[in-house]
């Protein structure tokens, strides 16, 4: 039987950055403005769970998982890991315990790994920061599990390779490798596989689906592909402009959505077969309004086909609107 | 839905295309004999992984191979004439006129330092030699057309949003008439919400404007929502054509039917993903005979390893598979 | 962005000059106090003369060097400053420095101006064409060239010359800025200082020129591998139309940068220049009040180079935003 | 770094160190710069074997200001002294200063820029300022004022590192006053790693900000170090040639630049002794543009943009 | 455009006149002398075609009071006349300022001398009288230059000896009048239309500064230049060989010495050996003066004996019972003998209390001064390194050279040896300053200190008769020639040049003055061929 009690949890949590204010600006006192890239959200993560958060770019989801992983450091709200609140716990010792369960993936693989360094470095990196390792032996053994368990075998033949002499799919192999060396309760994956060719993005999927099976890792799987995220996930968060518009089980938002935003995501999606028909092909007019200059009242009103006056001018709470499913819509109260 | 090209005479014939790179001496092929027709109007979807040779393809066809690139066999016909994509100088006239191009990445591919107008009056004052006014009311025109209020001219393209941007290239591509654009991948960089934007405009312009559309795209999905016919890529040769229905109906060639299989859609139900096995094929790991795709293969055979199949009439389609000879074999004796 | 980015990013630029200038003031002012030597006894002759300690009193309360460095001189050394009042020559004793640098600053000027806008000419083109048409016979023949010239001291250079061309054939004057005497008609005298000219411009703008070319020619490869030459390829423009249309523009980025800061070095740059060919300006102003200690003409240098730095780079800052639109 | 790193990767940098190599040696001009940086190297290390002990005025027995002939190839100075001799024993000291500032230069320039670059904030404004002070007052300039203060405050006998105290004040001022372009370089450079995503993932598998400046930032800024380093020694020969002439080094320990000082003290140029002012001046060039010459090839082989075309 | 065309004579040095006012610099000599005249000074002494302010001059029997006859009829250059009331306000203008805070102490004209002058007045228009409280050959030796009363009365001492530009055109009684000044450049010059042998035959002067020789010698080669000094000698040595150009050397007053940091030991030098006669002296035997002039100086120099120099030919001496040879291995075996030998077999030598030591050795050259050529040095350096004395060598601008000279109290001092030169004024009391207790830090750099010295020096100031006046001298340059504080290296040449091709009347012997505006108040065109 599954674990299933709170791992994480968000609380309204806020992340603004401040817009570097013109000279006059400062000069005269006016405020300078502030991207909302996070504006309040609440999730939590049960052990062994799948979250997606899904939403179009610019929406905030790489910052939430940021600031999940200690990179960046909320202006409102709290982080609590394990009911524990460490919101504002930082420097690299402090946090040497919480980066021990959590990690993260990062999207682009090519990126993620210090071209100078070798696999074993770089699968070896957190071992000895986190100084979970006594001994060379103990490292190159923790190491080759990593890098076996993500499906890098033989592990020896990758120690001394340089992230350039492998292909795409097996360097988003070694970042997982690196996440996963250190035995982690819960991983961020903010679109792991989304610049990996169709092809492995499979196989990776596939690692990822297995250690929640095999460890009961927890994952929030961060991705702008509603089909993706209904394939891997149980429940799916989406996410507009900063704030959670819909939250529920993968196949609630998928075949259910009760927020105009997560219907117009589905539709937007291109899909082999079925209703595939370049005619019934929709899409939402206008361009996605700036983190900086978030609407008035409900944030999606303006490219919303169902806006109403109240949606002008009230923001909507999140209501429950079926099992385990809230959406922050007029229309679904 | 009709084979296309039966339906008009071709526009562009690409005959067994093959063009090989010169890198530091040594050289290699990037796409092997690669034939297909587009007619007027038509849209087809070139879909592959990266490094399958899309690009080089569609750059051919455009006449804007790099210098290290040579043409080592085949030719391309536009509009029956065989086009000299290898001479820079003689493609001048062609560019732009007959065939533009949108390509992927629109913040590099707009000069930074020009606004935009600029930027698509340009080749109308410079291929159609219209004055500078008339050039740029034109431009106005065009960006009207691809949704861009026309005051925002005068904006440079890194004041504008992504999709904006490849707007613009579209509007860009526009300008001159032509009647083949070819889109490298120009919605691969754009989120969801955009990308369907992008390609409704695509294909309003389509239908308007009687433009034959070549889609490059890595992705299945974005091909069976804006293109007619499909050819799928692989290692740098044409694996299967056929149209979109057909393909996604009864993917014939394995390496289609797994890509199909990879990608999840809650339209049916189909939540997991069978992964294709092996890792795509590169310079290093390209087997050196037989079907490219033989060592991720599921249904390899005998003579996979050592012979390259022939991309071959199959109903409707063309399959370039060892499975499928006998079959086409069946039929062209019964034809006979 | 809008006109607020653009005046937001003059502001800035501003801003940051006026803060260095600021810091180059303070650091001068430090830097010429803890040089060994007390200014009051250089002011009463430096080792030549014993003074009594009133008279070196004297001094210290007339100059205000009783008063405490910080804050009172380093208030009373910036405004005077800022209203161009750089203190008195200790050698030349009695004049002003600011007059002192202004009486030299022209023929540095001339030197430095001709010799900066022939390289500049004459660099760029080189430099920009075998960027353009890079592995070509001049490409490959220029960069060798541009090399060469580039890590030649240009002091040396200067000596080579004058003892080519003046030593050897006494085709040039290798000294000075004009003839001696000067009863000469005006259009002599103009051709006599162009004469006069020759060879310190020669000796400076070869440097110069090996500089240009090498940036002009990076800068020009870098951009033809751009994608928006690409673009322009596919527009079917001609090779002519690429080069002065789409790369140009981007490819003087670069070297418009280098140009603005070579201007603000030019200065610096002519000191072992002039005093190779005993040219009359702020170089041999320079040596002459090193090797006198007048430490307030030193200062005035410093001011005048750290300021025509400062100016040049806030040229380029604002020069960069006109051509590159994404830095507005 | 761990024992394990190097055992388990013997073969990784000794690879790509190879494939560098091969790449840097595939540039000609690389070539000519390495042959003739060989070159002058041995003609430091040795120079008693090629040419004997250093004439001085003492033991010098050439003729005054002889042209060069079969006895002295490169002529003699204006104390008989062989030209040859002179420069080959200039290359020494010549070449140390340079390499030693250059040192110092590229370390205060990275600890700067580096340090500057990854903090940020009031940090990186106020090393910056300081920086620019140094960029602004160009470094020959400031060396001109401060080397003889320096020399009048520390020039107290004995040696220093086997150095002459003045010869060992040089290349200290010209190591302290030129390393503003190398933080520039190097903080920008800083700026656009600290953005890679690498560094994040460094900080989420819990490595201090010492170890990822060391072990992330630093290592991917050596390319950029070794291209500007080959600049900063080049200019380094710059300066020092530049101050000698000026004056400003030891008449008795000659470098290049002090030779050339020498020659122009005695006339050299008006009396049309060209061969005392080439010698120096040609080592000066060769040496300084060797390293241009590498630092462009560094350059080139680093830059993944430029390596497209062929 | 040639002087030949213009008549305007063209001179250039190295030089950097700073100002023209003769109250506030050392550096404007050579403007200065056309435009001034002294008194009697330096010229007028050695020559007798030559005379300054004064026509002619008498001492009474006491030896205090002299009496000068001013030229009659005499004019300012501005048509002023010019009388002995001129200059009985040149002298007092400086007496006056005698003790206070601005003494006029800075420059050309200075205090130097007159406090021991008890009156100076101007009988009438031509007859000047100075009165001396001791007997002095002040009044005849000085070379104060005499300025207008009508133009400096106003002028205050703050201003005189600081801000006063003086600024062109000036107004004196020399033959050539600075029209224009600019520093850095060149200072322009016409005829003195009053000059008291009337106008010069030229039509005016330049006179350019450089820095170094070189473009001196390009401009004489080129026919720019009429005449230039400061030669290096592979300069003079090339144009030597051009047919329209004649060399000359002239010696001159500059004295080119090794100094001993003699108060060392009070942290102000790194040994007390300098301190040791003995030790100096040995080291004298390791210097080889005629090596030097040859190699050095390639001959262009006297080799340096004692205070005096051959030019000064009233005091010169050459010593030659008490002179030391050149002999490397009696240099060692007199350091032997004075305790500092080799005692540890490292090849150099230790002091009494067996430490090891280095001297450092700062040279320069002083400004006004003919450059001290590198290759001394080199020498020097050899030498001492081969009797076991390590030597580090450091080379300053003039400006660090005198902080550096000053005196220990003055911050001066750190150093062990200084190869300097002075060039000062052929009297007895200048001959004398290098070893004067009150000229330490000044002109006496080696900080050397003795009442005997002193006391033959006081003596010879108030001397007036020459023969006693030539034997306290000698006494002195004994005595510090034994005692050592100083080594003479060389009395160089001033090297210089003139063409022949637009002026005549150059002269023979001493062809150009130092000390005046010899020959060129009497340079002729030469007439068009
Ligand atoms: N460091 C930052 N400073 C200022 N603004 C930021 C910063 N990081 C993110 N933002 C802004 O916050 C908003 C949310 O960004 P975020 O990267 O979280 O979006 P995302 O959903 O991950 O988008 P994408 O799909 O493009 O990755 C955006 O408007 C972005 O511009
Ligand atoms: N200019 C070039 N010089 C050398 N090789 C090249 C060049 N351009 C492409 N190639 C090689 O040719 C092959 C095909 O490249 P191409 O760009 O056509 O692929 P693609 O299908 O467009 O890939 P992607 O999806 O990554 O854009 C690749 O192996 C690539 O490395
Ligand atoms: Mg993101
Ligand atoms: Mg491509």
């Amino acid at each position: 039987m599954r674990d299933t009690t709170d791992i994480l949890r968000l609380e309204s949590l806020q992340v603004h950055f401040p817009i570097q204010g013109g000279l006059f600006d400062r000069a005269l006192g006016r405020p300078a403005g502030a991207v909302r890239a996070v504006d309040g959200i609440d999730l939590n993560l049960t052990r062994g769970e799948i979250v997606a958060l899904v939403g179009e770019s610019g929406s905030g989801k790489t910052t939430v998982g940021r600031v999940i992983a200690k990179l960046a450091q909320p202006t409102g709200g709290k982080l609590l890991f394990e009911g524990r609140d460490i919101t504002s716990e930082r420097g690299s010792s402090a946090l040497r315990p919480y980066r021990h369960r959590v990690q993260m993936i990062f999207q682009d693989a090519y990126q993620a790994l210090n071209p100078r360094h070798t696999i074993f470095d770089i699968v070896g990196e957190p071992l000895r920061s986190l100084r979970l390792v006594d001994n060379a032996t103990q490292l190159a053994e923790r190491v080759g599990e990593a890098l076996a368990s993500a499906g890098l075998s033989p592990p020896g033949d990758f120690f001394s390779r340089f992230p350039n002499e492998l292909s795409g799919g097996q360097r988003q192999r070694v970042v997982i490798a690196g996440a996963l060396a250190v035995k982690p309760e819960l991983i961020i994956a903010d679109e792991p596989v989304s610049m990996l060719d169709v092809s492995i993005r499979a196989q990776i999927l596939q690692v990822l689906v297995d250690l929640r099976s095999k460890h009961n890792m927890a994952l929030l799987f961060i991705t702008h592909d509603l089909p993706l995220a209904w394939s891997i996930a149980d429940r799916i968060a989406v996410l507009y402009l900063g704030k959670l518009v819909e939250i529920g089980s993968a196949d609630e938002i998928t075949f259910n959505p009760r927020h105009p935003y997560t219907a117009a995501l589905r539709n937007a999606t291109p899909q082999i077969g079925g209703n595939a028909n370049p005619a019934e092909l929709r899409a939402l007019q206008g361009e996605v309004p700036s983190a900086a200059r978030v609407p008035k009242g409900c944030r999606f009103h303006p490219r919303c086909p169902l806006a109403f006056d109240r949606c002008r001018q009230d923001e909507p709470p999140s209501v429950e609107v079926g099992p385990q499913h809230m959406s922050a819509c007029w229309l679904a109260q | 839905m009709i084979n296309t090209s039966k339906r008009s005479a071709a526009l562009l014939e690409v005959d067994g295309l093959s063009v090989t790179y010169g890198l530091m001496g040594a050289s290699s092929r990037a796409i092997e004999n690669v034939s297909f027709a587009l007619g007027a109007g038509e849209a087809v979807g070139l879909v592959g992984e990266s490094g399958s040779g899309k690009t080089t393809t569609a750059m051919a066809i455009a006449g804007l191979l790099s210098p290290n690139a040579r043409v080592s066999s085949g030719e391309v016909r536009y509009r029956g004439n065989v086009l000299p994509i290898d001479d820079d100088a003689a493609m001048r006239p062609h560019r732009w006129s007959e065939t533009s191009v949108v390509f992927q990445g629109a913040m590099n591919a707009l000069n930074p330092v020009h606004r935009i107008i600029t930027q698509i009056a340009e080749p109308c004052m410079l291929k159609l030699g219209m004055p500078r006014g008339e050039a740029s009311a034109r431009a106005r025109e065009l960006l009207e057309l691809v949704g861009i209020p026309a005051d925002r001219g005068t904006a440079y393209p890194h004041e504008l949003s992504g999709g904006m941007r490849q707007r613009v290239m579209i509007a860009m591509a526009l300008a001159c008439r032509p009647s083949i654009v070819i889109g490298d991948e120009p919605t691969t960089a754009l989120d969801v919400i955009t990308q369907a934007q992008i390609l409704k405009l695509l294909g309003k312009l389509r239908s308007q404007l009687r433009l034959a559309l070549i889609l490059i795209t890595h992705d299945l999905s974005v091909v069976a929502e804006a293109c007619d016919r499909v050819l799928i890529m692989y290692s740098g040769r044409i694996v299967e054509e056929g149209t979109v229905a057909e393909i996604f109906a009864q993917p014939k060639h394995p390496y289609t039917r797994l890509l199909i299989d990879s990608i999840p859609n809650p339209a049916n139900g189909k939540k997991m993903i069978r992964p294709i096995p092996g890792d795509p094929p590169n310079l290093m790991n390209r087997p050196s005979s037989g079907c490219a795709f033989h060592p991720r293969c599921p249904s390899v055979m005998a003579v996979c390893p050592t012979e390259v199949p022939s991309i071959d009439q199959f109903g409707q389609e063309r399959v370039a598979c060892h499975l499928y000879r006998s079959s086409q074999e069946d039929r062209g004796a019964s034809h006979a | 962005m809008n006109g607020g980015g653009t005046s937001r990013h003059i502001g800035r630029i501003l801003i940051r000059a006026i803060v260095t200038l600021l810091m180059v003031a303070i650091l001068n002012f430090i830097l010429f106090r803890v040089i060994p030597g007390d200014p009051a006894k250089l002011l009463l002759g430096g080792g030549r003369v014993s003074a009594t300690a009133e008279q070196i009193e004297a001094q210290r309360q007339n100059w205000g060097l009783d008063r405490p460095l910080l804050p009172d001189q380093l208030v009373d050394y910036l405004s005077a400053t800022v209203r161009g009042d750089l203190g008195y020559s200790f050698k030349f004793r009695g004049r002003h420095v600011a007059d002192l640098i202004l009486e030299r600053l022209p023929a540095t000027i001339v030197l430095v101006a001709v010799a900066q806008l022939i390289a500049i000419v004459v660099g760029v083109m080189l430099g920009m064409y075998a960027g353009w048409r890079r592995g070509g016979a001049l490409d490959n023949g220029g960069t060798v060239a541009s090399l060469l010239l580039f890590s030649t001291p240009s002091f040396w250079v200067g000596m080579i010359l004058v003892v080519v061309f003046s030593t050897k054939f006494g085709w040039l004057p290798g000294y000075g800025a004009y003839s001696p005497g000067g009863t000469i008609s005006s259009i002599d005298s103009i051709l006599d200082h162009l004469r006069h000219l020759a060879l310190p411009v020669t000796a400076l703008a070869l440097g110069l020129i090996g500089q240009y070319v090498l940036v002009a020619r990076a800068a020009m490869s870098d951009v033809v591998t751009e994608d928006y030459m690409v673009t322009a390829r596919a527009k079917g423009l001609t090779n002519r139309q690429m080069l002065m249309r789409h790369a140009f523009r981007n490819a003087m980025l670069p070297v418009v940068t280098l140009i603005a800061l070579n201007l603000g070095y030019a200065v610096a740059g002519a000191i072992t220049v002039e005093a190779v060919f005993a040219w009359p300006g702020i170089g041999g102003l320079t040596v002459e009040a090193l090797n006198a200690r007048d430490y307030p003409v030193l200062q005035g240098v410093f001011l005048l180079l750290g300021a025509s730095i400062v100016v040049s780079n806030m040229t380029a800052d604002l020069a960069y935003g006109l051509l590159d639109p994404r830095v507005r | 770094m761990s024992e394990s790193t190097t055992r388990y990767s013997p073969l990784g940098p000794a690879r790509a160190v190879k494939g560098f190599l091969q790449q840097l040696l595939s540039h000609g001009g690389a070539k000519v710069g390495l042959v003739c940086l060989v070159f002058f190297l041995g003609v430091a290390v040795m120079p008693n074997v090629l040419v004997g002990p250093l004439q001085t005025a003492v033991n010098a027995t050439g003729d005054f200001l002889a042209p060069p002939s079969s006895q002295h190839l490169l002529g003699t100075d204006e104390v008989g002294r062989d030209v040859l001799n002179l420069v080959v024993h200039g290359a020494r000291i010549s070449l140390t200063i340079a390499l030693l500032a250059t040192l110092i230069s590229l370390f205060v320039g990275t600890s700067i820029g580096m340090i500057a670059g990854y903090y940020g904030g009031s940090v990186d404004v106020w090393l910056m300022r300081l920086a620019d002070f140094f960029f602004v007052m160009p470094s020959f300039v400031l060396a001109l004022v401060i080397t003889p203060v320096v020399l009048e405050v520390m020039g107290r006998g004995g040696d220093i590192l086997g150095f002459r105290p003045s010869l060992f004040v040089i290349l200290v001022v010209i190591g302290m006053t030129s390393w503003a372009f190398v933080a520039r370089i190097v903080r920008s450079q800083t700026l656009s790693l600290k953005e890679r995503t690498f560094i994040d993932r460094a900080r989420v598998v819990g490595s201090s900000n010492f170890s990822i400046m060391v072990r992330h930032i630093l290592p991917n800024l050596v390319p950029q170090i070794a291209a500007n380093g080959a600049l900063v020694v080049a200019s380094a020969i710059y300066v020092e040639t530049s101050l000698s002439f000026l004056g400003l080094g030891d008449p008795l320990q000659p470098s290049w630049g002090t030779l050339l000082s020498l020659a122009q003290r005695a006339g050299a140029a008006s009396a049309g002794a060209w061969w005392y002012l080439g010698a120096p001046g040609v080592c000066v060039l060769s040496v300084s543009l060797s390293f241009v010459l590498i630092g462009n090839a560094l350059d080139d082989t680093f830059n993944p943009r430029r390596r497209v075309i062929p | 455009g040639s002087s030949c065309a213009d008549g305007i004579v063209r001179i250039a040095g190295v030089a950097a006149p700073d100002t023209m006012n003769p109250f506030a610099t050392w550096s404007s000599s050579w403007p200065l002398y056309f435009t001034y005249d002294a008194l009697v000074g330096v010229d007028a002494q050695r020559h007798d075609d030559r005379r300054g302010f004064a026509k002619s001059w008498s001492v009474a029997k006491d030896n205090l009071t002299w009496t000068f006859k001013i030229w009659p009829s005499m004019k300012w250059s501005d048509g002023q006349p010019a009388t002995a009331r001129d200059a009985a306000f040149t002298y007092n203008y400086l007496r006056e300022s005698i003790g206070r805070p601005d003494e006029l102490n800075v420059g050309y004209n200075n205090t130097g001398g007159l406090e021991n002058i008890e009156s100076i007045t101007a009988l009438d228009d031509e007859t000047l009288q100075i009165v001396t409280k001791s007997p002095t050959r002040w009044p005849v030796d000085n070379f104060t230059l005499m300025v207008p009363e009508h133009i400096w009365k106003d002028v205050s001492y703050a201003e005189a000896r600081s801000t006063f530009q003086n600024k062109p055109p000036l107004v004196g009684t020399g033959p050539m009048i600075v029209s224009e000044f600019q520093p850095g450049q060149f200072a322009s010059l016409v005829p003195n239309k009053y000059f008291r042998a009337g106008p010069p035959a030229t039509a005016g002067m330049t006179y350019r500064f450089f820095n170094s020789a070189d473009p001196i010698a390009q401009g004489l080669k080129s026919g720019d230049l009429d005449y230039g000094m400061s030669l290096t000698v592979a300069q003079w040595t090339d144009l030597s060989n051009e047919p329209k150009i004649v060399v000359g050397e002239s010696r001159v007053e500059q004295r080119n010495y090794l100094a001993f940091n003699t108060a060392s030991g009070q942290g102000k030098g790194s040994t007390k050996a300098l301190q040791d006669s003995a030790f100096r002296d040995a080291i004298g035997f390791a210097i080889d003066q005629k090596t030097i002039v040859d190699r050095a100086f390639r001959g262009h120099a006297d080799p340096g004996v004692g205070l005096a120099m051959p030019v000064a030919a009233d005091y010169y001496s050459d010593l030659n019972d008490i002179r030391r040879g050149f002999d490397l291995a009696e240099a060692g075996r007199r350091l032997d003998a004075a305790g500092y030998g080799d005692t540890d077999g490292d090849g150099l030598r230790e002091d009494r209390e067996g430490k090891p030591f280095q001297l450092q050795l700062i040279t320069g050259t002083a400004s006004g001064s003919l450059e001290i050529p590198t290759a001394a040095i080199q020498l020097i350096a050899g030498w001492l390194e081969q009797i076991g004395i390590p030597v580090t060598v450091t080379q300053l601008d003039s400006g660090a050279l005198n902080a550096r000279a000053a005196a220990p109290a003055d911050g001066g001092g750190g150093w062990d040896l200084l190869v300097s030169a002075g060039w000062l004024g052929p009297s007895a009391h200048d001959l004398l300053s290098l070893g004067s207790a009150k000229e330490i830090g000044v002109h006496n750099t080696s900080y050397w200190k003795s009442d005997k010295f002193d006391a033959l020096l006081s003596e010879a100031e108030v001397t007036v008769d020459l023969k006693k006046s030539q034997e306290l001298v000698n006494q002195a340059a004994r005595l510090i020639y034994t005692e050592a504080p100083y080594i003479m290296l060389a009395y160089p040449f001033l090297l210089d040049a003139h063409r022949k091709d637009c002026f005549a009347s150059w002269g023979t012997e001493d062809a150009v003055s130092m000390w005046g505006y010899f020959p060129f108040d009497r340079l002729k065109p030469v007439a068009a061929p």
